[in-house]
């Protein structure tokens, strides 16, 4: 690594330090109210209580999806620009996002069980988002898989695109399948039909989790170039010879 | 002893660290039970039916995939050498090499199995039976599937040689566990029978796995 | 009022999801807390070792 | 137990009677004959650097000693070893490969290889101190170069004490100070009572008797 390299780094973990309090200070207060407001929202008259579900699941599910965006943005600054800190925003956002896509699982079945009476259904939305998860674990499996980062990047930068282009027709394959099979799912969550005593705590959860992610993906890419600097100093050391 | 226990502990570092391959076994039974219900129709009375089926197809496939590194790796590196010339016995030292694979790979399978057997719609009783049984199964797997795994060192290849090798000697297992597996989720009688089956085809394969697989190195080896 | 008559019949479903994304949400913050600090330490440790290295070196010209 | 073990081995290392024999030795590999009644032996203290074109079946040659290619025909035999054990049993095998596992480090690599091994043991920690690599102990083994992969193959030899080396090649990817470093392990072993077959191109830096395989280079 030249000095070069580690020169836009080195001014990212500087500018993480000044920001990153700022931005846990700001998610806590926006979680905090989010909270507060899911607890105040009234039942939803068909769903009752379980409407509460909604103001955590479907901020996971956006983030879920937005998470492989901001990888496929990183993917291609690695391949068209090769940049240095796009390998590490790509790397440091693929946990966060399975973490999230998880969320989405967890509480989307908690959210169907009272309404179909089992965990699983093989609902169109919930299946989608499973294969979400189900490529987040792949690439995840792939930078674990390759020791040397760079080499590493590539190839995962390379999934996440594929992925990305793929999504969609996975998702219009599923649904596609899915009504085959059964009629639409019992979910609703349009966005236009929803009151505004469930729009308002929903916006401020996902706008709160939004927050969350951006506070953990640059502390993780912290992470991540700390990782490298400990690498290629542990190289240069292996490079000495005794005395 | 000291030299079985040394070579289980390097073998499961080795598949816990940065480039080894334990946990992609687990995503991989994960992803072939996720596409059944994409060929099957998520219909969950007919998912519930064939559900143990399909469990113990897809860690089938997924502890023979793993296998496909056991000795190769080992082989590519030289390592494979020094362990056929040391003193501890090599059918002992492929019995460890096994069992530190299973230990990887196969209790992750077991583990993953609750979840799975959630996505097909299997009540508690069910996924437990389905898990006990891939307890007993899944070593009969690795011990046979290292037969393979042995004879792809010889061979100088692996990969889909390696299945067709060792899918066929594993058949037994699979009538034997999926239908242990039904026999607890149909009804009371009969889990038994074919749970001891099950059982003594795993003791079985633990002698006979070893035994053949250091044999194949022996003579393999140029 | 208990939380139960608050949030209906489902109580347990609500609070379960709730319970699982702080669970989850805590268990990503402790993670990269963690990461860090392991890092840092590591970080820390070349550093020293490098420095020590070159003073020893200075030690055996000395003698 | 284990001191007197210790002294025993010593002691029969230590006597004349301890040697390695080939006798009219065959090797048949893929349908070829490699080489036929080839005859050597070595007492303690000597060692042995087996030379010859490429093919001529060296390496060979060290794989029938180290018991991992049989024999079309001929014994290799340990004579006045203190046990039973075949020559196998007593040898380090320093192969073209450096037996390491790149995600482990070098003092866990070395510590499996100490511990699988077994026997007569001098501590790991010394044994990477012998061959300079004490400083880059924690880091993982897929960091080295090649010729401290090499070195750190070395330490095996002298972590764990076996009384015959069998090395192929053994100083290829090291450099001058690796190379005189090397030989002065293997003056030491030979100084025990060792033996040691090579199979080399390059002078090992130690006397050595020469067996010539296959005819002129």
């Amino acid at each position: 690594m030249t000095l070069l390299d580690l020169a836009n780094p080195t001014r990212f973990l500087s500018l993480t330090a000044k920001v990153l309090p700022w931005l846990a200070a700001a998610t806590a207060i926006l979680l905090a109210v989010g909270l507060y407001q899911s607890a105040m929202a009234p039942d939803d008259y068909q769903q009752g209580a379980t409407v509460k579900i909604m103001f955590i699941h479907v901020p996971n599910a956006w983030l879920a999806m937005f998470v492989w965006g901001v990888m496929s943005l990183s993917a291609l600054g690695t391949l068209v620009w090769r940049h240095p800190l796009a390998d590490v925003s790509a790397k440091a956002a693929a946990p966060i996002g399975a973490a999230f896509t998880f969320l989405a699982l967890v509480t989307g079945s908690l959210w169907g069980r009272p309404m179909w009476g089992t965990y699983w259904e093989w609902d169109a939305r919930l299946t989608s988002v499973l294969i979400l998860f189900l490529m987040y674990l792949g690439l995840m499996a792939l930078w674990r898989a390759v020791e040397d980062p760079t080499r590493a990047a590539r190839a995962a930068a390379v999934l996440t695109l594929v992925g990305a282009v793929n999504l969609p027709i996975i998702k219009f394959s599923v649904d596609w399948w899915n009504t085959l099979h059964q009629p639409a799912s019992v979910m609703r969550m349009g966005g236009s039909t929803l009151d505004k005593a469930f729009l308002i705590p929903l916006l401020t959860m996902a706008v709160a989790f939004s927050l969350l992610f951006v506070t953990l993906h640059m502390a993780a890419m912290r992470n991540e170039i700390l990782r490298r600097r400990v690498r290629s100093l542990q190289m240069m050391q292996a490079g000495q010879q005794a005395a | 002893m000291t030299a079985l226990a040394a070579l289980i502990r390097r073998d499961l570092r080795v598949a816990l660290r940065v480039g080894g391959g334990a946990l992609i076994g687990v995503l991989f039974f994960l992803t072939v039970v996720v596409l059944m219900p994409f060929a099957l129709g998520p219909d969950l009375a007919l998912l519930k039916r064939l559900g143990p089926a399909i469990l113990w197809l897809g860690a089938l496939l997924a502890s023979l995939l793993t296998l496909d590194r056991l000795f190769t790796a080992d082989h590519d590196d030289g390592s494979l050498d020094l362990i056929v010339m040391s003193r501890a016995p090599l059918e002992l030292a492929c019995a460890a090499k096994a069992v530190a694979h299973w230990l990887a790979a196969g209790v992750p399978l077991i583990v993953a199995t609750p979840v799975l057997g959630l996505l097909l719609n299997l009540d508690g009783q069910a996924t437990l039976a389905v898990a006990l049984t891939l307890l007993a199964g899944t070593p009969a797997l690795t011990f046979t599937g290292m037969i393979g795994a042995a004879l792809a060192v010889t061979l100088h290849r692996g990969g889909l040689l390696l299945a067709v090798l060792v899918l066929p000697l594993s058949i037994p297992v699979l009538i034997f566990g999926v239908a242990a597996s039904n026999a607890a989720i149909a009804g009371p009688d009969g889990f038994g029978a074919p749970f001891s089956i099950l059982c003594a085809l795993s003791l079985a394969g633990l002698v006979i796995g070893p035994v053949a697989a250091a044999a194949s190195l022996r003579h393999g080896l140029d | 009022m208990t939380l139960a008559t608050m949030l209906g019949p489902y109580a347990s479903f609500i609070v379960a999801s709730y319970a699982i994304v702080g669970a989850i949400v805590v268990a990503l913050i402790a993670w990269i807390a963690l990461d860090y600090r392991t890092q840092k330490a590591r970080l820390r440790e070349l550093e020293a070792g490098g420095a020590r290295r070159r003073s020893g070196r200075g030690v055996t010209d000395i003698a | 137990m284990q001191p007197a073990a210790i002294t025993e081995s010593r002691n029969v290392m230590e006597s004349a009677a301890f040697r390695l024999v080939g006798r009219a030795l065959t090797c048949i590999r893929g349908g070829r004959e490699i080489f036929a009644d080839l005859g050597f032996s070595l007492s303690a203290g000597e060692a042995l650097a087996v030379t010859g074109r490429n093919g001529a079946g060296k390496t060979s040659l060290l794989r029938l000693i180290g018991g991992l290619l049989k024999p079309a025909a001929g014994t290799i035999v340990l004579e006045g070893s203190p046990d039973e054990s075949p020559p196998a049993e007593q040898a380090h095998y320093l192969g073209h490969r450096d037996a390491l596992k790149p995600a482990l480090s070098v003092a866990e690599n070395l510590r499996f290889w100490h511990a699988f091994l077994g026997g007569e043991r001098d501590s790991p920690p010394a044994a990477l101190a012998a061959v300079g690599l004490d400083h880059i102990a924690h880091l993982p083994a897929g960091y080295l170069s090649a010729g401290q992969k090499r070195r750190l193959s070395m330490a095996r030899l002298v972590a764990v004490r076996r009384p015959l080396w069998l090395l192929d090649e053994p100083t290829s990817a090291l450099d001058t100070a690796g190379q005189a470093l090397f030989a002065t392990l293997m003056t030491d072993h030979l100084a025990k009572g060792g033996l040691i077959v090579a199979a080399t191109h390059a002078p090992l830096g130690i006397a050595t008797r020469e067996l010539r395989i296959g005819g002129a280079a």
